[in-house]
């Protein structure tokens, strides 16, 4: 028990810290890539690629629209499901495309 | 000079015999009727060009990792799939996850029609067992009746591992002439006038059914034959992956990538594992043989139970005989040849959908065929 | 030989079991079904997606339609695809889209 | 009629046990509540249909190679990606594949809830051991707390191999049950006012930091913790592909066919290893009763953290503390909780976005949690 | 206090040596170069990533369960597809069905350059015996001048399994620098006349001669050489797959779902194989040197070799000998090359096409190449 | 040594001598093709699809348009990607279409 306490308080730090070290190391990041991306600007004055940003709330919007949306497109699926399965006689141990207009030898 | 000596004793030509010329000729002729007659392409193929991987002559046992029953070589690996039974009942979750029940569920007697063809595995088992094959044997040549290639490939890996070459080229041969070698058999034990029976429209079949099927045939077919369960467990399983409506991406995924990589490893392996001097035996013709004879007898039971079964019904309510050959599965094609003879008669007249019923339960009919072989004879049981 | 006829017979009449199982299964559910629907209808007489369904033959029809128009579009695909072949230069062991436009350095 | 008495023998009505009915009306459960509730649907349907053909009874140990515990059985050879661990990698390649860290970049802050969601893992564990479980089967057990399958099933295999079934069921159930369990601990544990916070706008990010993010993050934890190089190897690895932009082909077919294919074959065995006999024990309760706990105390830490957190922050910057429940991960079902219940508050208050960042961070967290036991209670380890 | 001090030596940090840190920068510069040049993305980013993942220092040989050499751990089971020699002919199978061999039919007689830049595999295993290297290992380090990498990897798996590592990085890096490598030797040997050389336009090729190609391409090259039936075998069965017309759906899945996880798989733990501790060795370093110098041969082989040709062939049909340099194969780079390096003198001779004849031959040519070596070499082998 | 000269010797010439059998073989065959083929078009005079052929020089145009028109295609791809990337919020470990719309229960 005492083991388990050491490895649970142990186990605890070492979560925190790999996530706290990941924390550092964007927000270093960004740092860095701001600057350099500053430098850039001054530079080249091209916007490039990279540098095309969505505002998170922009995105949040659109999430929530697209995914209202294919659900309903979804239920829609649901009933024309039936009909479609029923366009697919291919099975593997027997797939070829022996046409039934065509007569038997 | 040593050095060339030795390197023409590497080549093909200097190791190859008779047997390896008259297998890459069945390999070309298999590759052939795939893509000129498209009799079952996409397993001919396969086999086809694993009949020629398999029979390029190569100095054996020496060590070289080349051939499919050498340890280290590439095709001995994925032949593994084949010797364990791995791979068949994975084809039958990407054939669950493809199979529509609604035609066997809109008219659930024609079951029993796919249970009557299953009568050629045990009778051809018997025509083996008299021609001097071990009952393990047997079982295993029987099953090329259930007109199922991943099925007989699961049996025979099962209970007679040396004989899985023979009998899946066998069973896919015969599966790939079922046009040639039903309808004879169809027309001489149907009269004109059974063969132009209408039969009725069948009954609707709303989602709820086809949800709750592959759930129960499931548990009804294996508790009574639990050895069906490494086949019929993935069959409905790849079916529900396909009926419950929210596991769509897995059933696409079950029935595309899946089946067809699987389709691909399993097909140039079992052609692989004819090689010339392992294969040719008079046994392979024997299986051949009583391969033949099944499929006849599967596709005469049929027929014959349905007319048997017209007795019992109601005269607005008949079978047409003709969809009574559909059990012995090899879905679709028994199925086409039904709605084939039958359209001869009378063009009008569909027999598809009708015989589709028959055509699944057939499989299932099989695969628990196989069950109850496996159950019953295999070697590791110790009681 | 005597136990070959033994596991014929047995066997035979497992397979049978076995589908007449199923036939019965099928025949007990389709009756709870209907009954369970027939009341639904009576509560809500709201139609809901599981009682949509297609009659056997018309869906007989529209298989055979599709099937027909299938075919030939297959034959169409085959007519175009040496050059549909063409267009696909990727290769795994060399596949980077290095331009024949840049270059080379 | 020897032979009749033996094939009732074989049939699964004569080897039936109560075990195995309760374990069949599990199974259909499962599958009930992923079609009706639409829980977790691909993984509850292939867990619950595994657990119907595990639970059809047989006659064990005559070596009819049926059981998932027989050797020589398809389910065996499938289940050994699971006995082995192959599998919760392969998934976390795909699930890398189709995650997009952009939600955690945006405010990095959010990840140390992943990190304090994680406690629950750790007090789980204390508490098995006081129950009386050797220290492997309670790390095993603690990380049911993860709320993140392939790694609760990962860690089963490398500790507590017997557990595998118990542990992976208890973890997807409560998964699952996720809209049940949090919304009254949340609720609890905050006031209206701190459920009405609204949070900033998040700031956006960057190609080059979304590319850059799976190779330095991998690097960070790894380092820190080696032990979680399996699943976070291959969870960045996977978002790289997915990132890099020039890898599309390899990111799709991750997501798609390959996490498809792995899923499959692990819900299936999983659901077939719960074979009643070896898995209806007084053991397999208490570690439903463990994991119930774990996830609650999971959810309560990850909110009191973030109430704690905004004791830090400025008035203009306050997390709302509904999002730290998030962040015991089963993403993306938590995240989801945290918008319906702040919504409850003020529907006009989009949390989602926010949450998915704790959501992430939280696979993380008990991927690294799952390294550590690892390293710390393997047997196989000798110092 | 123990407990802390344990785990420090758990971690990466107490664990790094100099060596991990120069394979995480290699790793780092592999990701870079994919994804800023684009050079072979879709390999050097599993390779650049697997790197890292190899790299990441841990407590070696404790019974973790986590670097690739580790029994038990999952890269270890990922790596045996490697070790074993079963991802490269599941690779070729794809690149089979995704190759157009059209460019070589319609002018048969370039295949003749795709044997002549094979000659630098030779004269590398010339250079590697010098060095001291056993024929084992020379022959695995000459394949690289055949610059493809599942053929390299294949027999370096059978020839020297302790070097995979290192010939698949220097095979991958050569070939992804190509278009660096390749011109100057080109220019070299060339006059400025000779790389004006228009080629006439090629012949027409008709569906049935694409599709028997591969059946009597395999025989023919089987035959001679039955060493490179597992390479060439999957290759043509791959290219019937798409050439025939009626097995499509394979064909796809071949070149989609299938190439795509084998090739992360092989990827991803080609690169972990690099391990610091096992990798970093003067004999590294030799195989690069020699790698490179194989290329540069082969090149100058195929360039020389097509000038030889041309002294036999009539004016108006000359050859470029431009065009000899893609005969070492890196499909579809060195052809590409060709092409730039023809249009820097005429920006409207367009030698693409006529490339592709050798670029593909030279694919046969280094697998015959590998089965020959395979055949005389192999340790296994036992007279 | 002087065995790997013998090897170096040997190889060469085999792979020489296979792919100038492949050499030989293809050049038969399209004489036997072709003969066939003038046979067949005297006979039935039915231009067959096998016989569809596109010159090469065409192909070669073909195949870089279609290559340069794709690579454009491939840059506007990557400007629409992180758009496109959030409308995905399945994930394998829980991924029930749990609507936001519905309450919590
Ligand atoms: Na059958
Ligand atoms: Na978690
Ligand atoms: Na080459």
């Amino acid at each position: 028990m005492e083991q388990g306490i050491t490895i649970a308080v142990l186990g605890v730090s070492i979560v925190f810290a790999s996530l706290a070290g990941l924390y550092l190391c964007v927000k270093i990041f960004v740092r860095i890539i701001e600057f350099m991306k500053f430098g850039n600007v001054r530079k080249s004055e091209n916007v490039t690629q990279a540098d095309m940003m969505i505002s998170g709330e922009v995105v949040a919007a659109i999430t929530l629209a697209l995914q209202l949306s294919r659900e309903e497109l979804h239920d829609m699926e649901k009933t024309i499901l039936t009909m479609q399965r029923i366009t697919r006689p291919y099975s593997p141990w027997s797939s070829k495309v022996y046409g039934i207009r065509k007569p038997a030898r | 000079m040593e050095g060339l000596f030795r390197f023409i004793h590497f080549t093909g030509f200097y190791n190859m015999t008779p047997g390896h010329i008259i297998m890459i000729m069945v390999g070309l002729f298999f590759i052939y009727l795939a893509i000129k007659k498209e009799y079952e392409p996409l397993l001919l193929i396969p086999i086809g060009f694993g009949i020629l991987i398999g029979n390029i002559p190569f100095w054996e046992n020496i060590g070289l990792q080349l051939g499919i029953y050498e340890q280290g070589s590439v095709m001995n690996y994925l032949y593994m799939g084949v010797v364990k039974g791995i791979y068949p009942p994975l084809i039958f979750l990407g054939i669950g996850a493809m199979t529509d029940f609604s035609a066997l569920l809109s008219n659930p007697k024609l079951l029993l029609l796919g249970a009557a063809a299953q009568v050629g595995i045990f009778v051809t088992l018997l025509g083996a067992l008299a021609l001097g094959f071990n009952p393990q044997e047997a079982g295993a040549i029987g099953i090329i009746g259930g007109a199922d290639g991943p099925t007989a490939i699961f049996l025979a890996s099962k209970l007679a591992p040396n004989l899985i070459g023979a009998i899946a080229i066998a069973a896919y041969s015969y599966m790939a002439l079922v046009p040639l070698i039903q309808p004879p058999i169809m027309k001489l034990l149907t009269t004109k006038k059974e063969r132009l029976i209408r039969m009725k429209p069948s009954r609707s079949v709303s989602r709820t059914e086809k949800l709750l099927f592959p759930v129960f045939a499931f548990l009804i077919t294996a508790f009574i034959s639990p050895g069906s369960i490494p086949l019929l467990g993935m069959l409905f399983f790849g079916n529900l992956l396909k009926e419950s409506g929210v596991t769509d991406r897995l059933g696409n995924t079950a029935r595309n990538a899946l089946i067809d990589i699987v389709t691909i490893l399993l097909g140039v392996t079992v052609g692989a594992s004819t090689q010339a001097t392992t294969f040719l035996k008079p046994q392979s013709v024997l299986i051949f043989v009583l391969g033949a004879l099944s499929f006849m007898i599967a596709t005469a039971s049929g027929v014959l139970f349905a007319k048997l079964m017209n007795l019992f019904l109601r005269s607005d309510n008949k079978i047409n005989p003709l969809i009574g050959a559909a059990g012995v599965s090899a879905v679709p094609d028994s199925a086409r040849v039904a709605q084939l003879v039958g359209a001869k008669e009378d063009s009008t007249n569909f027999l598809l959908m009708h015989a589709m019923g028959p055509n699944v339960a057939g499989v299932i009919g099989s695969a628990v065929a196989a069950g109850i072989l496996m159950s019953i004879l295999m070697k590791t049981i110790a009681f």
